[in-house]
């Protein structure tokens, strides 16, 4: 299955590109994508524990299942206001 | 109804849109870039954020506002990319029959927003360096 | 600086005076007349102040909220004479390194302004009639 | 002594008069001052209970000594904001 991944904030800076797209097996999970996206990504491993991940705009947990096209954003610990 | 703006917010128009005849309590609430933070001079703010969802929880913040307490409207804005000091990054007005609930909901949309909404701010200092601004882990 | 008005009070203004760059909070509550009261309609709001007294006091309220709580500046101004619906009758503005203090202290003048300030209020109804609004006796 | 009375609110409209010069006895207090207006203006008689009284912009009580030339306020139950 094919993956859009956003990078946000210290993600984004960290990763060194807003979006990429990634291939995963089919069955995947969000652990699954983040082991994958901290492969490519060797920076990011420090800021993995303090990540949250949506899937389509939906906050999801590293357990569950992922869908073939879905938009998968990186969220770091988040600092509006 | 809630906004993200890469431009200046107009806290009046804001404001002015939500007094109405039947409310006697209109509260605005200003978060403001300050140039100073834990010591270090600060010499430029910016904001970003993972935008469509970013709105929607601001959304969602205007309607549970109006649903957890006594008042008859909310809206926020928040600004993204660079923020001048002194000028707001957000703005929250609440507008309600009696003031309390005003304060409460408009305390309490603050107080979520910071926990619930993918916004992220980073500073630049006088001394050099830049830094995205620790913030709350956000929870499913 | 407080201030008795007979004119429009401009909240703008007030809020925009009290942006500052040190601070983090600006928070405006606009007491808005309302076209409703127990039930009647209001077609007329007006009040009238033992104007040197209630300066005084007003300053004091500005004087003491910055004494009580972690603010850097306080603003009120209430207007005088008639006061068209939907128009603010009081404006306060504080400004603040954090929102807790700005939320405490707003609050705080508005409950004080009501029991220490001799301003009187008079509502004029649409089935006739006109009745001092019911209130708080000054206690020395 | 001669004190400049002024009333304001529903002390002004029950009075029928925003000011008034009162002339009392030397020696006499605040009560003295309300029982005289009370006298003269018969319909602030409901209302005393309620009114608070202020010299010279300075809140007192019944029994406080007034000041020759001082400006006495019957200040009604205040409803600002």
């Amino acid at each position: 299955m094919q993956l859009n991944v956003l990078f946000f904030a210290q993600a984004r800076e960290r990763a060194g590109v807003s979006s990429a797209i990634l291939t995963l097996p089919e069955g995947a999970c969000v652990r699954d994508a983040l082991d994958a996206l901290v492969r490519e990504h060797a920076d990011l491993a420090p800021l993995r524990a303090h990540l949250a991940v949506a899937q389509d705009g939906v906050l999801v947990r590293a357990a569950d299942a992922l869908r073939d096209g879905a938009e998968l954003a990186l969220l770091p610990p988040v600092s509006g206001g | 109804m809630a906004t993200l703006s890469h431009e200046p917010l107009d806290a009046a128009a804001a404001t002015a849109a939500l007094q109405r005849r039947d409310c006697g309590a209109v509260l605005t609430f200003l978060g403001t870039t300050r140039d100073h933070h834990d010591g270090r001079h600060v010499t430029r703010l910016s904001y970003e954020a993972y935008e469509p969802m970013a709105l929607r929880e601001l959304e969602a913040l205007e309607r549970e506002s109006c649903e957890r307490f006594e008042i008859e409207a909310c809206t926020v804005a928040h600004r993204l990319g660079e923020v001048p000091p002194a000028e707001p990054s957000v703005v929250v007005v609440v507008a309600s029959h009696h003031r309390g609930p005003a304060f409460d909901a408009c305390r309490w949309v603050m107080d979520e927003l910071k926990k619930r909404v993918p916004i992220w701010k980073k500073e630049t200092y006088a001394e050099g360096g830049e830094e995205w601004v620790s913030g709350t882990k956000l929870e499913g």
